[in-house]
């Protein structure tokens, strides 16, 4: 049978994946790529817990956190395409005015 | 099939919604008022914006204390008052520094929806106060935080771009770690109700070594999350840039709404574990909290930019009051109430100087707004904004009579009271430090002082009024006297805070 | 079965995953993305979120990823992103201390059995009837709040990529004059 | 009566807030009448209230409590009794002249304003330190006056510096600096005083701590006592940390005689006379002892100095730190009442000495040397008249129950300490008033008498204005007159500072203790007389003389410091900063500051701009998190 543990760990290790994409990316699209998996593993884990427990508040939770990455896509894109008029780049090593 | 479920109205007890009700409704008016008629001008939304605050305080005041509602996921306690309260009032002085000099307008102001989105901000941060439902906690985080990205970028000038997806994309990470922080004490508990939690634990036994492991990785992540939201060590770095990227009073604002939000939710989460007595939170929070304040105390030293400066400051206040938050005393959170409604006037003034001093096209050097040079010499210039950013500096030092003063007093002496009554040196340590940053502080913000009083003046004297006009000089006025007449209301102001926060248990 | 499913899953989840990482190719990156999703919401019905699983379907692999594929369209990446990935060694160990930490944090024991459940699925409703119970009762108001959030993101959206953002009213002395008055929708 | 404290304490912080109100515009004379007459109408409420202690009782007025919370109470208010009553008096009198006199002699600076903005503002301070119920207050008044006392000592801070040679103190900010400093290092100590006696008793109060003062046990009770005095020490330039109070004589003359002779430096007196209930205890008796040694030792080295000093601010400096050394000497061995009777006869002739020299100084376009002076009887009579009043009051001349202020005061403490058996302080302190009679006559005779040196300087001497010499005259009539209210005055402040009664035997003797003291001093006279009066002749053998170097070097003691201390720490610091970029050091900013900017600097790079960075430095973070955690739960464990 398999345990609340392997859910949880599979969660962890698609999370460490996704922070290894956040530190690694230097295309800002593609750095937002990464941290949509880092939700996503979260929501393994909601889910895995709130089938462990027989009780629906993971489901919320993962519920949720789907609506709120929804809506960090639209205002993340909408920052890209500014960024992208002004700077004509989405390398965020061109973003490094302000320092110190 | 199912059996209908039914809810009485009563049950639901709706006047607990009313605050965040009254900001979300006044944000969909402003944007129904601009659909149906685009021609107004922006005074009008400053004005409704303020006179929805108005009412929004009302409410919240006349809110009962310690009422749960809808299903027990809202609640009205001591602390979301308290805290609502201050967040509303410096929205209150934020709206009106709209209004700068007429024609010289900044790019948000030109759009309505910067007020509604301003006003689903505060909703957003009300309802983050007035839960301990962690999920609710992490939409309400979530809401704020999207329109308060919006809101920088707005201000669209390259900095402002740039602060915002700096801050957006490390908010992304920050909001990673807080849900795995909630899955850890989630899988612990089975619960994301923050009462719930704190029974579990407390009926489980905390000092089980074997439950040490998950519960103090939860910790760890919702602080790194925290510490994000609240400016700590090392997850501070966006401060200072997005600071300086947004409009002053965005930077003033958000040097303590924000914060406090998160400090009282921090208050909440980690309140748990320190009635439990498991130490290691506490000594965690301590430590990361001396890093804080005393890095960033040097970093402001070796700024060259006054805004950059307040901006590590706000940090090494920060600081500050994390190491108050983990004593978990009442006089210890009080006192954390009290210095957010000090440093709340203060620093909002201090950065409503540098707004008024902003200027579009003159800038002083390549990279910086608000240079030291800038100022100096400022009181043979224009000698009455002189005395008051002067005053601001004071304040923010930590000189008494003036606001900030007892702010720093009482927290200082909650946490000496705190090392008496456990009779531990480590926060009489804990008190030499906070008292030894407070003297470095003052190092940087009396250079302020004495380039404007002992500097000869610039060539050029126009700089320092660009934005000046009648709102924003009334706006100032109010702040300065707020924070020069300390000595005259911090009593039954600390009686009133006091009063809210013990009768909420913390 | 399942844990056949399990492990079926697991694995390719996290290959995809990796790619997506590692790729250089954005169109790969978001494909690989999107499958991975995919295969998540299999996850979820095997936990027996079958909602869930539809809203990641819906939600994730048509709307988001929808977005995304206009994004990348917009800025014109069809080519190898080129990236400056410094030390890829300091990511890979950060990331995986993480890993691991995170891997020793939930492989210790939970409190688990002795927690009763405060909202437990209501006996003999499906799944998506005992979400729409607990939804519209207990979370009525992150839902609106939900709403209210989604909202924002719109406004953000259109604010955001809208054209009066060309020309900054912060930096120019004089108004632009289409711009004072409400402007363009 | 409480409005009448108010008036008295805010008239000049009003004076000092009207006159910054055109801190840095031209000089306008409105300012110099306002802030005087506003220091003149305190004056009077203080001799109003003086009047009402005397007839009535002490007055108690609460401001406001300063928080109240909890276990935290810090009342503030004011107390004016018979103590503070005479020191607001004696304040407010001297600072009244003042301020009339720096009308005329800030006549031609360009920072007339300011001058009168600080002025105020010290005499503000002044009477918070003075009028205070609780240390706390009194703390933020000796802070206050320090700061002030800082500013006006720099108040010519364009003067570049010279070397040590050329001028002792160096330069006017060399020499604020340096006060401020040596009194910074004091200030801790009464800071720790403070706390110890918060920590023991939990009160600042005066009337609270003074009544739990028998519970205490000893060692705290010496411990706040010998912390009270280590700041003490340094407000009143007691040795070792004298140096600062004769290079102060940078500042204005004004300032040098109000704050540096007659107000602020006795602050120290004041504080160990206002906490005399904790000095009279049996445990600290030898604390109080060493009061009095290091008081008489004061006087005695303080007076050498002066003997073979040139400058005429510095002598009187010399002398103002060797009557410290007197008053000192008096509280030390129980006789407060003495001292504060000493201070404020003191205060009256040393004031009216040092404005008399100002007055020289104004005639001799600045210039102090005494040697360089000489016959200036001739036109300048009134300061004359009054120099020598001074001179004579100093010397403490007398007989037979008629004299000078100085002859009551300081006869009373040389017979103190015959009466406390303390024979070695005894004779020391005869010796000096020998010494004191001798340096003061040698100035007088050096500068009015003998022939016209300043005409190989092309220097045409003046009078000072008149309303100038008009307004000096109540400080003249004091200076002669005061030592008769002595009895008066004893019956006066005896109400609330233990009284002090000479023994039979004492008694008996006095007057032939009185006439030997008398003998000295005009034999000081006398011998001054006889080498200065027909001019100046110098002695190249003396000059050359160990003992003669050792006294103008003022025993090498500035020059010791900034050897032992200042160089070293100075070499110290551009051995180790040498190459620390000198662009970021600030004018301001340095000392410990550079340290700090250094890490600030090093830690600065961190912040690179660059968005990768600040997200791996927040995934570091975590993992630093969950190092500090596993610490912190060693620690908790460690502690259980």
């Amino acid at each position: 049978m398999i345990g609340l543990g392997h859910y949880l760990i599979l969660s962890g290790i698609l999370f460490s994946i996704g922070l290894v994409g956040v530190l690694r990316r230097k295309n800002l699209l593609m750095l937002f790529f990464a941290t949509e998996i880092m939700l996503n593993a979260v929501n393994i884990a909601f889910a895995a817990i709130s089938n462990h427990y027989h009780d629906m508040a993971g489901q919320m939770f993962a519920f949720f956190v789907i609506a709120v990455a929804a809506s960090e896509v639209a205002v993340g894109l909408g920052l890209l395409v500014i960024l992208y008029k002004k700077y004509g780049t989405l390398d965020l090593d061109a973003y490094t005015v302000m320092r110190g | 099939m199912l059996e209908p479920i039914s809810v009485s109205l009563e049950s639901l007890n709706l006047i607990t919604l009313s605050p965040m009700l009254i900001a979300i409704v006044g944000a969909l008016l402003i944007l129904v008022i601009d659909l149906f008629k685009d021609t107004l001008d922006k005074t009008l939304y400053v004005m409704l914006t303020m006179l929805i605050l108005f009412i929004d305080i009302g409410a919240t005041y006349s809110l009962n204390i310690n009422e749960r509602g809808f299903f027990d996921l809202l609640l009205a306690d001591g602390l979301s008052v308290v805290s609502q309260l201050i967040i509303l009032l410096a929205s209150l002085f934020f709206v009106p520094l709209a209004l700068t000099a007429s024609n010289k307008r900044f790019h948000e102001y030109a759009y309505p929806e910067y007020f509604a989105l301003f006003l689903f901000m505060v909703a957003g941060f009300q309802f983050m106060v007035s839960t301990d439902n962690l999920i609710l906690i992490f939409v309400g985080l979530e809401t704020a935080s999207l329109s308060l990205y919006t809101l920088i970028a707005m201000h669209n000038t390259r900095g402002a771009h740039e602060a915002a997806v700096k801050y957006f994309t490390m908010g992304a990470l920050a909001a990673g770690f807080f849900l795995m922080g909630s899955v850890a004490i989630y899988a612990l508990t089975g619960s994301v109700e923050l009462y719930e939690i704190a029974k579990i634990l407390q009926s489980q036994g905390a000092d089980e070594s074997a439950l040490m492991l998950p519960m103090m990785g939860g910790v760890v992540l919702m602080l790194v999350a925290v510490g994000f939201k609240v400016s700590l060590f090392p997850f501070h770095m966006w401060t200072p840039d997005v600071y300086e990227g947004s409009s002053a009073p965005m930077a003033g604002y958000m040097s303590i709404v924000p914060k406090l939000a998160m400090v009282v939710v921090a208050m909440r989460i980690f309140g748990i574990y320190i009635n439990l007595d498991i130490e290691a939170v506490s000594y965690l929070i301590i430590i990361i909290a001396v890093i804080t304040m005393t890095l960033s105390n040097m970093m402001a030293l070796v700024q060259k930019d006054v805004k950059r400066m307040l901006a590590y400051s706000s940090i090494s206040h920060a600081g500050f009051v994390m190491a108050a938050l983990a004593l978990g005393t009442t006089k210890a959170n009080s006192s954390i109430f009290l210095y957010y409604a000090m440093f709340m006037v203060t620093n909002l003034g201090a950065f409503a100087m540098l707004w008024i001093s902003q200027h579009k096209k003159k800038h002083f050097d390549e990279r910086y707004d608000h240079p030291f040079e800038k100022f100096s010499g400022m009181i043979s210039v224009s000698p009455m904004a002189a005395v008051i950013m002067g005053i601001f500096m004071l304040s923010l030092a930590g000189v008494p009579p003036f606001s900030l003063f007892w702010g720093k007093l009482y927290l200082i002496s909650s946490v000496v009271d705190f090392a008496v009554a456990t009779a531990e040196t480590k926060y009489i340590v804990l008190a030499i430090l906070m008292v030894l940053n407070s003297a470095i502080a003052a190092y940087y913000y009396l250079k302020l002082v004495v380039y404007m009083f002992l500097k000869a003046p610039l060539a050029s004297d126009t700089v320092v009024y660009a934005n000046q006009s009648r709102p924003l000089n009334v706006v100032i006025g109010v702040l300065a006297m707020v924070t020069i007449t300390s000595i005259f209301y911090v009593q039954p102001l600390l009686e009133f805070i006091t009063y809210l926060v013990s009768s909420s248990g913390y | 079965m399942v844990m056949i499913a399990f492990y079926f899953f697991a694995v390719l989840i996290t290959l995809l995953f990796l790619v997506t990482v590692m790729s250089k190719n954005v169109l790969y990156a978001m494909t690989s993305l999107a499958a991975g999703m995919v295969l998540i919401s299999g996850l979820f019905f095997i936990l027996g979120a079958d909602f869930l699983g539809a809203v990641q379907l819906i939600v994730y692999v048509g709307a988001v990823m929808a977005l995304y594929s206009f994004a990348m369209m917009f800025f014109d990446m069809s080519k190898d992103v080129k990236e400056k990935n410094g030390s890829a060694a300091t990511v890979f160990v950060l990331g995986g201390a993480i890993a691991l930490m995170l891997v020793v944090v939930f492989s210790a024991p939970v409190i688990g059995q002795g927690v009763s459940s405060l909202y437990p699925e209501a006996a003999g409703a499906t799944n998506p009837q005992a979400v729409g119970l607990v939804l519209f009762t207990k979370y009525l108001v992150p839902f609106e709040v939900a709403a209210v959030m989604l909202l924002v993101a719109m406004i953000s959206g259109i604010i955001l990529a809208g054209k009066k953002m060309d020309a900054s009213l912060s930096t120019t002395e004089e108004e632009i004059p289409e711009m004072t008055q409400g402007g363009e929708k | 009566m409480e409005n009448l404290v108010y008036i008295a304490l805010f008239a000049p912080l009003a004076g000092s807030l009207f006159a910054a109100l055109f801190g840095m515009s031209k000089k306008n004379i409105i300012t110099g009448i306002v802030t005087s007459t506003l220091i003149f109408i305190s004056f009077v409420a203080s001799a109003i209230l003086f009047s009402h202690v005397m007839t009535v009782g002490p007055v108690h007025v609460r401001m406001m409590d300063w928080i109240m919370a909890g276990d935290m109470l810090i009342p503030f208010g004011f107390l004016v009794d018979q103590i503070s009553v005479t020191m607001m008096t004696v304040v407010t009198l001297v600072s009244t002249v003042v301020h009339i006199y720096s009308n005329g002699y800030m006549d031609h600076d360009k920072s007339f304003n300011r001058f009168f903005s600080y002025l105020s503002a010290f005499v503000f301070s002044m009477m918070v330190l003075v009028m205070s119920d609780n240390f706390l207050g009194l703390f933020i008044g000796w802070e206050g006056v320090g700061v002030c006392s800082w500013l006006l000592i720099g108040f010519w801070y364009h003067k570049e510096d010279v070397s040590r040679e050329v001028n002792p103190s160096i330069s006017p900010s060399w020499a604020a600096n340096e006060a401020f400093i040596m009194n910074r290092i004091a200030d801790l100590g009464m800071l720790v005083g403070i706390f110890i006696l918060y920590w023991n008793v939990g009160s600042l109060q005066y009337d609270v701590v003074f009544a739990a003062l028998p519970n205490l046990s000893d060692g705290i009770l010496v411990a706040a006592a010998v912390a009270l005095f280590i700041g003490a020490m340094g407000k009143s330039a007691q040795f070792p940390l004298h140096t600062w109070l004769t290079d102060a004589m940078e500042g204005p003359t004004p300032v040098s005689a109000l704050i540096h002779a007659a107000t602020m430096v006795t602050a120290g007196v004041f504080l160990v006379i206002r906490a005399n209930p904790l000095y009279s205890m049996e445990a600290v008796h030898w604390v109080s002892y060493f009061i009095a040694a290091l008081g008489t030792f004061v006087a005695v080295f303080a007076a050498s100095m002066a003997l073979v000093n040139r400058d005429l601010k510095r002598i009187i400096a010399f002398s103002t730190l060797s009557q410290l050394g007197y008053m000192f000497a008096a509280a030390g061995l129980g006789a407060y009442w003495i001292a504060l009777f000493h201070l404020a006869a003191h205060a009256f002739f040393k004031a009216l000495l040092f404005l008399g020299a100002g007055n020289v100084m104004h005639a001799m376009d600045g210039e102090l040397d005494i040697f360089k002076m000489g016959g200036l009887k001739k036109v300048m009579r009134w300061t004359y008249l009054y120099m020598g009043v001074a001179s004579l009051a100093l010397s403490g001349i007398g007989i037979a129950g008629i004299g000078f202020a100085g002859y009551f005061s300081k006869d009373a403490i040389i017979e103190v300490a015959f009466n406390e058996h303390t024979y070695v302080l005894w004779t020391i302190l005869v010796l000096t008033a020998g010494l004191t009679a001798f340096y003061s006559f040698r100035q007088v005779f050096l500068t009015f008498h003998g022939n016209e040196r300043y005409h190989a300087l092309g220097i045409h001497p003046h009078e000072m204005y008149g309303y100038v010499l008009v307004a000096l005259s109540p400080l003249a009539i004091l200076a002669v007159v005061a030592g008769f209210y002595k009895d008066w005055f004893e019956h006066f402040v005896t109400k609330l500072l233990p009284e002090y009664h000479m023994s039979e035997h004492t008694h008996h003797i006095a007057w032939i203790l009185g006439l030997l003291v008398i003998a000295f001093a005009v034999g000081g006279i006398v011998l001054a007389y006889i080498k200065y009066n027909r001019g100046l002749k110098r002695n190249e053998k003396l000059e050359r003389s160990f003992v003669y170097r050792l006294l103008s070097n003022q025993y090498y003691i500035p020059i010791f410091y900034e050897k032992t201390i200042s160089k070293p720490y100075a070499a110290l610091s551009r051995f180790s900063w040498g190459t620390v970029d000198q662009k970021v050091v600030d004018a301001t900013v340095d000392g410990i500051g550079k340290f700090i900017k250094t890490t600030g600097d090093t830690t600065r790079k961190i912040q690179t701009g660059n968005l990768s960075d600040y997200l791996r430095w927040m995934a570091g973070g975590a993992l630093l998190l969950v190092a500090i955690a596993f610490v912190a739960f060693k620690l908790s464990q460690g502690a259980h």
